[in-house]
């Protein structure tokens, strides 16, 4: 039984030229205790799909569609106060830009306490002492809860803001990018901080990311998102190793590898599709070199072999696929327009 | 031509902005075919006989009737629309060009120039508006120039304040520095790349100018600082105040030029109000 | 027919409408009129100070320009007017401003100054206007009247007094005005602001009110216009350069001490020490000497004869205790502050009213002084600095105050609302005082007398006094007003054609100028040398 | 912000006080020397004569060089001596103590109701946005802020005073009151009932700001990350508007309300004309017209050391609020 | 061969108030023509700066600029303009880079308009190119705006930028990170491309090891302002001789599932490190710190072939 199940969910966007399909069927679960790292290149609807999940959609935003059962409960049914319940104590959220997610005004004791006082109910002294535990736990030094946020680096911000997401230890800890921003000895130690509270507390987490290097390193699971569908999921290794989707494939041979062989890397020339007008097909065709008349006109199902989960219509080609997406040529014969 | 496109675009998404552009217009095009459309000389007594037509009602002669000095009401209206449109836009060009360029050089040169400039704006922002005016209205001639040299004179720190702090921002930008590295002087980089980013902002900075100074001239001719021999709004509201028109129950001739100047102040208001999405770009989001 | 130059475009100051409405209306219609001569007029308004600055010290600049002279109780006697508007020894720096210069006028003032026979300087008074008539120095405009209004549901219309040339806003209105219930305070309005109140500051308009019923005088105009004894007793002058003044006995200061012929003697010559008090010098320069010659009498030596001593300084200089002002005066010594500005925490007077606070900008409240021989029926006269016409008015009708005494808005709103308003009544009074043109007899073609005439016979004085006062003034010719009933030049104002622009034109024709498609010209041979105003 | 670095902050910000300060008066100085005419001519009267003119031009200490009367200006000024009024005769420091709390009272009643009212209409408005009742409210709050103040008094002048009765036509207090002091005019229910008029028309003018102010700041915070995240957190409507929406947003309209109190005392001028309200700007205004220029110089100076102070209170105020203000932005 | 660019002891001090902040110190490097030069570190270490200073947008405090053999530190504005048309730099965010008000034809001609050449050459020039980019056919770019390219299009619109006045040397600050991963490839391809194309010196500056490899043979790492090493990139990264290198190579996380995840031999981060002191100011997150690291800064010394090192562990060991 997974802790958190999202299924064939659907987030538009109102805007003034039509909807945006931002999510459009995105379907995975994550393991209690295990990270699911979810990969996608900008724009794919990633951070959308984990507002979804924490329920704070801006007001243009809507489920349109599909279910979130988290811990047995569907959360697009609930009302606002039981979802409300649910944030922060068994749900929480680590940003991207921890700058901007931190109140500026307010020093980080007060925003800590706020948490642990408001929906934590403990007394003063005990959420004092509860968040300088958290302070030290995220390897930062507790009189720096005296600090504004201004007054914090950016890995520092990064930490307070696991600190403040461990709070009232949560089953599940959504982090949207927290490594983005930070440079490779912080990002390191960020996500060893993070690992290591795994293992430690048990801790489920999805863990938001562009870079797979991010994904091999920390996570157990990994879902793929393009234009807002996951096209893949399973185990790391698994998908890794074993690519199913053209796009993964792409993926895994854009990156420079500081130890491997250099070689020409291979890039996917071409952008994703806009999703105020999304292609009817498979949404990876135009920049696909493998794409087929039927991948243009039809979306591909999702089909599952054992953990690893793909869409895509030439799923069972695709150990053949993967040897020509090894060569550069390949790709350079696609010409998106 | 595009900027124009845009700007039309623009206006239709945003009502308030096309209200505001619609009074505008309407007394642009008033000002320009006032001689056409006022039906007297609004300088002219007229007489009823020897006599002077005094505090003559609405009629179909006289739709807005005359003053106490006899003279038609609503002819003075429509010549009104020059003078604010004389005082407003002067005043607005003069604001926002002092302002541009000031906050555009403290912006982009830094250093001691910024530290000049933003001292002076502060001098000047300490310097007290209305009785400013007073002052410089009764050490020269009072009227138009004076309402004019005021707002220049003690407003261009709002907008360079503005333009300064956006300029700050651009030159921060990447294609700023770009163009040092291919080669753009400073002057260049300043009139050519970055000026045409913030003349929108300082457009709109300009059509609240323009209702500061009508407000400003009503306040200086209510006050007996205006300038008698043009025909403004404000001139207007000083005479009808002055011959007590509110006493004589004369509401024709006291509440027009009121209505007229907050129209046109308020469609400055209403444009920049309109603008708020290029103001704050996060708006649009939502 | 020949012609000159053309007239250049004649600049017509005014002050501001703001300031003063009904002049500039009236600017307006006389540039009409002078237009109709074939004239180029432009009016130029300016702020009052620099206004005044061009037309006082830069003599030889304007051409013409609006100005007034207003009504004081003192000016009852012609002679201050008389002797200071047209004497030519007044050119240069006094109030001669327009330089008219008429060595038959300088004799007659001289002589009027001097004949201390009633008969005989009315006489010539008579003979001066007529002068002034011919040579029209000034286009006289209007005497305005005096509107004022009350609370009649306060007080008792019968206990309100109409002084000469004044209106019924006076001295003895403020004594005698009498309660008709509960409400016994005074409270009247002012649209200007007054200022400082001591004996030794002349307080403007709106502060000579209250100056003048807070300090006792030797004599007070009456409300015939003719000097009468106050805190005098008797005054008498046994011959032309000699006044004897009897004190009145019992009277106090506010500070319980009497009030002696020392104080007496000092309040007459104090003023003349030093220049400590600038604005009262002149007022006592004509006197030689002042003794007391007993406990109560004292005797005033005068440098030259003076028709009007009585008036000008008797009724002018106010009574200041000596033990006050004397330490004043002398620690002023060596300073450059005169004694106009020392203000007094508590005036020590001895006036029918005493003063209880002055707060100049919003209110200066005097309680009656029951003590005084000549106490008032009224509580306390409280004045309110409103400058704005239209709210004096509200304040009116909604009772805030019972007392309009300062209103030069039009008279026509306050007849209306008199009429609609049963408590509100009006009393209307001509005014000493008089408006005009003043012509700059220095720069052509004001110089010419028949160019003069000819303006002055344009000038239409009835609609002026209908449409721009409403019908609050009367056409004027004369700078002594009907008021002053003894002295004007009746019928004066009929004697010059008014708002006949065809005899103007005509003035001009045989005067030489000429009219060339519209517009005038010199007579034959002149040129136009004079630069226009700028 | 480092207690220290505040201190910096206020010791620089107070030592270009004194230096706007010393550059105001100096101007100040000059504009009025230039003012053409002399001031004797206020006493122009037949009876005037050249000798009473120097005497007078003597006792006004015009009778001195330049430099040497700047040197006297300045040096007075440090006493708080601004000079005798030409026409009134009376010290102005005088005149102006009697008008400042006037001014003071009038403005900080406006202010702060105009505030109070701005700031929660705004941030109503600010929830409210994209619903029909902004194309009300707004261009209501605009109009009022777009008409001539001297218009909108005159018009609720004519309607609630002359008209209906309801109020008095002008001053601060009934006619020949005792109450001179402050705290007696205070604790009058008479002296709030002639503050009436006059301020409501202040906050007709003056609410307009705050509101339009309060409802982008809050619709530009409310779009913050750190909002969306106190959603997250799970925390109620109140803790996110009042703890983190408004305590950020509030922050500009705290400054401008500094900014507004330096700004109104000058810009009074024309509400206290209307209303015979006795504060500063009328006291400016009639020596202005009256070229009273003691007078009309020191309402003038005082106007502009308040309205300087409160740009500076405005200043520190930001920097006291605002923890990221002393941070060097990096360039 | 002799250098394009080279760097004597470059130095640049920020004073912001009362702070004051060594960006960068005693920095000295070359990069010959047809060479590519990587420079690395953390954030923060100065990377930026050095660059900046090459390219005479930043002031140095100290040390001298040599462009193909002329000294250009103190050379003034004006004089600049043939030195600028040489020297082109390649900006991180290819969102930020170009003026959003300027098309695309435009933006290409403000280099050619600056430098003084000729109108007439103007489009032959433009079209080159942007077939160089492969940004093909010109004709339907050309005239479209910024926002209506997508990220690796408009990186490629300032790589030609960089490219039009025909350079001697590219700088390229983070050429890749503010892209998406699907195209960064292709950039790096055409960076590469065209430095072996056109025979030009590169340096490029990121915190990625792994790309830098990929694009540069020779690296230099800089840690707090300093160069702590320098080699041949293959050999920087298969022994890194400096510790704070070492941590470096250890953090960048490779794709795959089997890697090393033992703790990163390094302390604390960035914003704790002391600035100043005498000793190496690496000493406190140094997992090998010793007394003299405390005392004495290590310089920068040969350590063997092509190799330099700034650290008291490598005295004595052999060069
Ligand atoms: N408020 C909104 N209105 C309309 N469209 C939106 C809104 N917010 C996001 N979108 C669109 O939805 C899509 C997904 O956005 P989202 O922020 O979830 O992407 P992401 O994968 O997190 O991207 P990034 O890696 O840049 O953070 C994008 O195409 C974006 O333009
Ligand atoms: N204008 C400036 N004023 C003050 N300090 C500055 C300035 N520019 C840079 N610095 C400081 O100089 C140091 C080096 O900055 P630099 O931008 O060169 O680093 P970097 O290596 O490029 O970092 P990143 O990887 O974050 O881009 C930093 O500590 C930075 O804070
Ligand atoms: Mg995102
Ligand atoms: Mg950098």
């Amino acid at each position: 039984m997974s802790l958190l199940s999202v299924e064939n969910l659907q987030v538009h966007y109102r805007t003034g030229a039509g909807p945006v399909r931002a999510v459009d069927g995105a379907t995975f679960s994550v393991a209690a205790g295990s990270i699911l790292g979810l990969v996608g290149e900008s724009g794919c609807g990633k951070s959308t799909l984990g507002r979804a999940i924490m329920g704070v959609l801006p007001d243009a935003g809507r489920i349109a569609g599909g279910s979130v059962v988290f811990e047995g409960r569907d959360l697009v049914a609930l009302t606002e106060a039981q979802r409300r319940e649910i944030r922060w104590r068994r749900l929480s959220f680590i940003p991207q830009t921890a700058m901007n997610a931190l109140d500026p005004v307010q020093r980080l004791r007060a925003q800590m306490l706020e948490v642990l006082m408001e929906r934590g109910g403990l007394a003063r002294a005990a959420a004092n002492d509860r968040a300088a535990e958290l302070f030290r736990m995220v390897g930062l030094d507790p009189v720096r809860l005296a600090d504004y946020p201004h007054q914090f680096s950016g890995g520092m911000r990064q930490r307070a803001s696991i600190a403040l997401a461990l709070a009232l230890n949560p089953a599940l800890v959504i982090a949207d990018e927290p490594v983005t921003a930070l440079d490779v000895i912080v990002q390191r130690q960020v996500l060893d901080v993070m690992r290591d509270l795994q293992s430690r507390l048990g801790l489920a987490m999805i863990l938001v990311t562009h870079d797979m290097a991010v994904v091999a390193y920390a996570c157990d699971r990994v879902a793929v998102m393009y234009a807002g569908i996951v096209v893949e999921s399973g185990p790391v290794r698994e998908v890794l190793e074993r690519p199913l989707h053209p796009y993964t494939m792409g993926l895994t041979h854009a990156f420079p590898d500081v130890h491997g062989e250099t070689g020409e890397l291979v890039p996917i020339e071409g952008s994703p599709p806009n999703l105020l007008h999304p292609p009817t097909g498979c949404r990876f065709a135009a920049r696909c070199p493998f794409a087929q008349t039927r991948c243009h006109e039809q979306a591909p199902p999702a089909v599952t072999e054992g953990e690893h989960m793909v869409a895509c219509w030439r799923a069972d080609e695709a150990s053949a696929l993967r040897t020509a997406a090894a060569s550069p040529a390949t790709w350079a014969a696609v010409v998106p327009a | 031509m595009r900027a124009a496109r845009a700007a039309w675009r623009f206006l239709r998404s945003e009502p308030f902005a096309f209200v505001g552009a619609a009074i505008y217009a309407l007394i642009v095009v008033t000002a320009i075919f006032a001689d056409k459309l006022a039906p007297h000389d609004p300088r002219e007594i007229l007489r009823v006989g020897r006599r002077v037509a005094r505090y003559l009602p609405i009629s179909p002669e006289h739709w807005l009737g005359t003053t106490s000095s006899g003279r038609d009401v609503l002819s003075q209206l429509i010549w009104g629309t020059r003078s604010a449109l004389q005082v407003g836009l002067t005043a607005a060009i003069v604001v926002v060009a002092i302002g541009t360029l000031m906050g555009l050089l403290a912006g982009y040169l830094g250093g001691w120039v910024d530290k000049l400039i933003t001292r002076l704006a502060d001098i000047v922002l300490s310097m007290p508006f209305l009785p400013f005016m007073l002052v410089l209205a009764a050490l020269t001639t009072p009227g138009t120039t004076v309402v004019v040299a005021c707002v220049a004179l003690l407003l261009w720190p709002n907008t360079a304040r503005v333009i300064r702090s956006q300029v700050l921002s651009l030159r921060e930008r990447a294609w700023v520095e770009a163009a040092r590295v291919t080669g753009c002087s400073n002057t260049r980089i300043m009139f050519v790349h970055i000026l045409p980013q913030v003349l929108p902002l300082a457009a709109l900075y300009g059509s609240v100018a323009i209702g500061w100074a009508i407000l400003a001239e009503a306040s200086a001719s209510f006050l007996g600082f205006g300038d008698p021999d043009t025909i403004s709004w404000g001139v207007m509201l000083q005479e009808a105040y002055a011959n007590q028109a509110l006493g004589r129950g004369a509401w024709n001739w006291f509440t027009p030029p009121g209505l007229a100047i907050v129209s046109m102040v308020l469609a400055g208001f209403m444009i920049s109000r309109g603008s708020e999405k290029l103001l704050f770009p996060k708006l649009a989001d939502k | 027919q020949p012609a000159g130059d053309p007239v250049r475009t004649l600049v017509l100051l005014a002050q501001p409408q703001a300031a003063l409405p009904q002049e500039y209306q009236a600017a307006e219609l006389i540039a009409a009129a002078w237009r109709q001569l074939g004239l180029q007029v432009q009016i130029r308004p300016l702020p009052s100070q620099q206004f005044s600055q061009i037309v006082w010290y830069e003599r030889q600049r304007w051409d013409t320009t609006t100005w007034q002279m207003v009504g004081r109780p003192e000016r009852s006697d012609p002679d201050e007017l008389t002797y200071n508007l047209f004497l030519s020894a007044n050119i240069a720096n006094g109030y001669n401003f327009v330089g008219y210069n008429n060595p038959e006028y300088d004799r007659l003032a001289n002589a009027q100054r001097e004949e201390l026979d009633v008969a005989k300087r009315k006489q010539l008074m008579i003979q001066a206007q007529e002068l002034v008539n011919r040579d029209q120095p000034y286009g006289f405009m209007v005497h305005p009247k005096n509107v004022v209004a009350f609370n009649k549901n306060v007080w008792d219309e019968k206990s309100i007094v109409d002084q000469a040339g004044i209106g019924a806003r006076n001295t003895w209105t403020w004594l005698s005005i009498a309660p008709l219930g509960a409400q016994r305070d005074i409270i009247l309005n002012s649209v200007s602001t007054p200022t400082n109140l001591n004996p030794f500051n002349i307080s403007g308009a709106q502060g000579s009110w209250a100056a003048e019923i807070t300090w006792d005088r030797l004599m007070r105009i009456g409300t015939d216009g003719l000097p009468q004894p106050w805190s005098a007793e008797a005054v008498t002058r046994p011959d032309p350069l000699t006044v004897d003044v009897k004190l009145r006995a019992g009277m106090k200061w506010s500070d319980g001490r009497p009030i002696t012929i020392e104080d007496a003697v000092f309040s007459l010559v104090a003023p003349g020490i030093g220049d400590k008090s600038p604005m009262y010098k002149p007022f006592v320069a004509n006197i030689a000497s002042v003794t007391a010659t007993g406990t109560d009498t004292l005797r005033i030596t005068l440098k030259k004869p003076d028709a009007a001593f009585l008036v000008s300084s008797l009724a002018k200089l106010n009574l200041a205790p000596k033990h006050v002002w004397e330490p004043i005066f002398q620690s002023l010594q060596g300073k450059p502050e005169t004694a106009e500005s020392v203000m007094e925490s508590t005036p020590v007077s001895s006036g029918p009213f005493r003063m209880v606070k002055a707060k100049l900008n919003e209110e200066i409240v005097l309680e009656a002084n029951r003590d005084h021989w000549a106490a008032p029926k009224a509580a306390r006269w409280i004045m309110r600095i409103q400058p704005n016409t239209e709210a004096a008015l509200g304040a009116l009708r909604s009772g805030e105050i019972n007392f309009l005494a300062d209103y030069n808005g039009d008279p026509q709103i306050l007849r209306d609302i008199a009429k609609a308003d049963p408590k509100i009544k009006i009393a209307e009074a001509l005014d000493m005082g008089f408006k005009f043109i003043a012509y700059n007899h220095r720069r052509p073609p004001f110089n010419s007398t028949p160019f003069r005439q000819a303006l002055s016979a344009s000038i239409d004085r009835e609609l002026l006094a209908e449409d721009a006062w409403g019908g609050a003034a009367v056409p004027s010719n004369s700078w002594v007003s009907p008021a002053l009933t003894f002295w004007h030049d009746q019928g004066i104002e009929k004697r010059v054609p008014g708002g006949n622009v065809e005899a103007a034109k005509k003035i001009l024709k045989d005067a030489g100028f000429v009219l060339v498609n519209g517009r005038l010209h010199y007579p034959a041979g002149v040129k136009e040398t004079t630069a226009p105003f700028q | 912000m480092s207690r220290s670095g505040f201190l910096r902050l206020v010791a620089e910000r107070l030592g270009f006080l004194v230096l706007t300060v010393w550059i105001t008066t100096t101007v100040t100085f000059l504009l009025f020397r230039l003012m053409p005419g002399d001031p004797t001519l206020a006493y122009l009267s037949p009876t005037f004569n050249e000798e009473t003119r120097t005497a007078l031009l003597r006792s006004f200490g015009l009778d001195k060089p330049l430099w040497e009367q700047y040197l006297i200006y300045m040096g007075r000024l440090l006493q708080g001596d601004l000079g005798t009024s030409f026409l009134q005769r009376v010290p102005v420091s005088q005149l102006l103590a009697d008008a400042l709390p006037n001014t003071i009272i009038l403005t900080l009643v406006a202010l702060s109701i105009a505030y109070a009212f701005g700031i929660v209409a705004g941030a109503f408005l600010a929830f409210q946005r994209g619903r029909g009742i902004e194309g009300f409210a707004i261009p209501a709050a605009l109009a009022t802020r777009s008409a001539p103040e001297f218009w909108l008094g005159m018009l609720l002048l004519a309607g609630l005073a002359f008209q209906l009765g309801w109020f008095p036509t002008g001053g601060a207090v009934p006619p020949g009151s005792n109450l001179g002091g402050i705290g007696d005019r205070l604790a009058s229910p008479e002296f709030w009932r002639h503050l009436f008029l006059p301020a409501l028309t202040l906050v007709l003018y003056l609410q307009g700001l705050p509101l339009l102010l309060m409802r982008a700041t809050m619709l530009e915070v409310m779009n913050d990350e750190f909002i969306v995240m106190a959603r997250m957190k799970g925390l109620s409507r109140w803790s996110i508007v009042m703890r983190h929406a408004a305590r950020n947003a509030l922050l500009p309209v705290v400054t401008a309300f500094a900014l507004g109190l330096g700004a109104s005392v000058g810009g009074n001028v024309v509400v206290e004309t209307v209303f015979a309200w006795p504060g500063v700007g009328r006291v400016l205004v009639q020596a202005v017209q009256g070229a009273d220029y003691p007078v009309a110089q020191g309402a003038f100076i005082l106007i502009s050391v308040v309205l300087a102070t409160m740009n500076t209170v405005a200043d520190l105020l930001y920097a006291a609020l605002d923890p990221r203000v002393s941070v060097g932005a990096r360039r | 061969m002799s250098a394009v660019i080279e760097a004597r002891g470059l130095g640049k001090t920020f004073r912001t108030g009362r702070r004051t902040v060594h960006a960068v110190q005693d920095v000295s490097l070359a990069v010959s023509a047809g060479e590519a030069l990587g420079i690395v570190g953390e954030s923060g270490c100065g990377k930026t700066t050095t660059a900046r200073m090459l390219l005479r947008l930043e002031e140095p405090t100290a040390g001298q600029v040599i462009f193909e053999g002329e000294d250009i530190t103190h050379r003034r504005a004006a004089a600049l303009l043939p030195f600028r048309a040489r020297a082109q730099l390649v900006f991180q965010n290819p969102f930020d880079a170009l003026n959003p008000r300027f098309t695309i034809r435009r933006t290409l001609a403000e280099p050619l308009r600056n430098f003084g050449i000729p109108e007439a050459e103007h489009a032959a020039r433009i079209d080159a190119v942007m077939g160089r980019v492969r940004l093909t056919p010109a004709s339907a770019w050309l005239d479209r705006f910024p926002h209506e390219l997508s990220g690796g299009q408009l990186q490629r619109v300032v790589l030609a930028r960089a490219l039009i006045p025909g350079p001697r040397l590219i700088v390229a600050d983070e050429p890749v990170s503010m892209l998406d991963v699907s195209v960064r490839a292709g950039i790096l391809n055409l960076l590469r491309a065209a430095r072996d194309e056109l025979g030009l010196a590169a340096i490029y500056i990121s915190h990625d090891l792994a790309l830098i490899r990929y694009v540069c043979e020779r690296t230099v790492v800089m840690y707090l302002g300093r160069i702590v090493e320098e080699g041949p990139t293959a050999e920087l990264i298969s022994s890194p001789r400096h510790p704070y290198t070492r941590a470096l190579v250890a953090a960048v996380p490779v794709p795959r599932v089997d890697q090393d995840r033992a703790a990163l031999p390094i302390r604390g981060s960035l914003s704790d490190t002391p600035q100043g002191g005498t000793g190496c100011a690496f000493r406190d997150r140094c997992p090998h710190a010793m007394p003299r690291c405390e005392a004495e800064a290590p310089a920068l010394r040969e350590a063997g072939p092509a190799r330099r090192v700034a650290c008291h562990l490598e005295e004595g060991a052999p060069s």
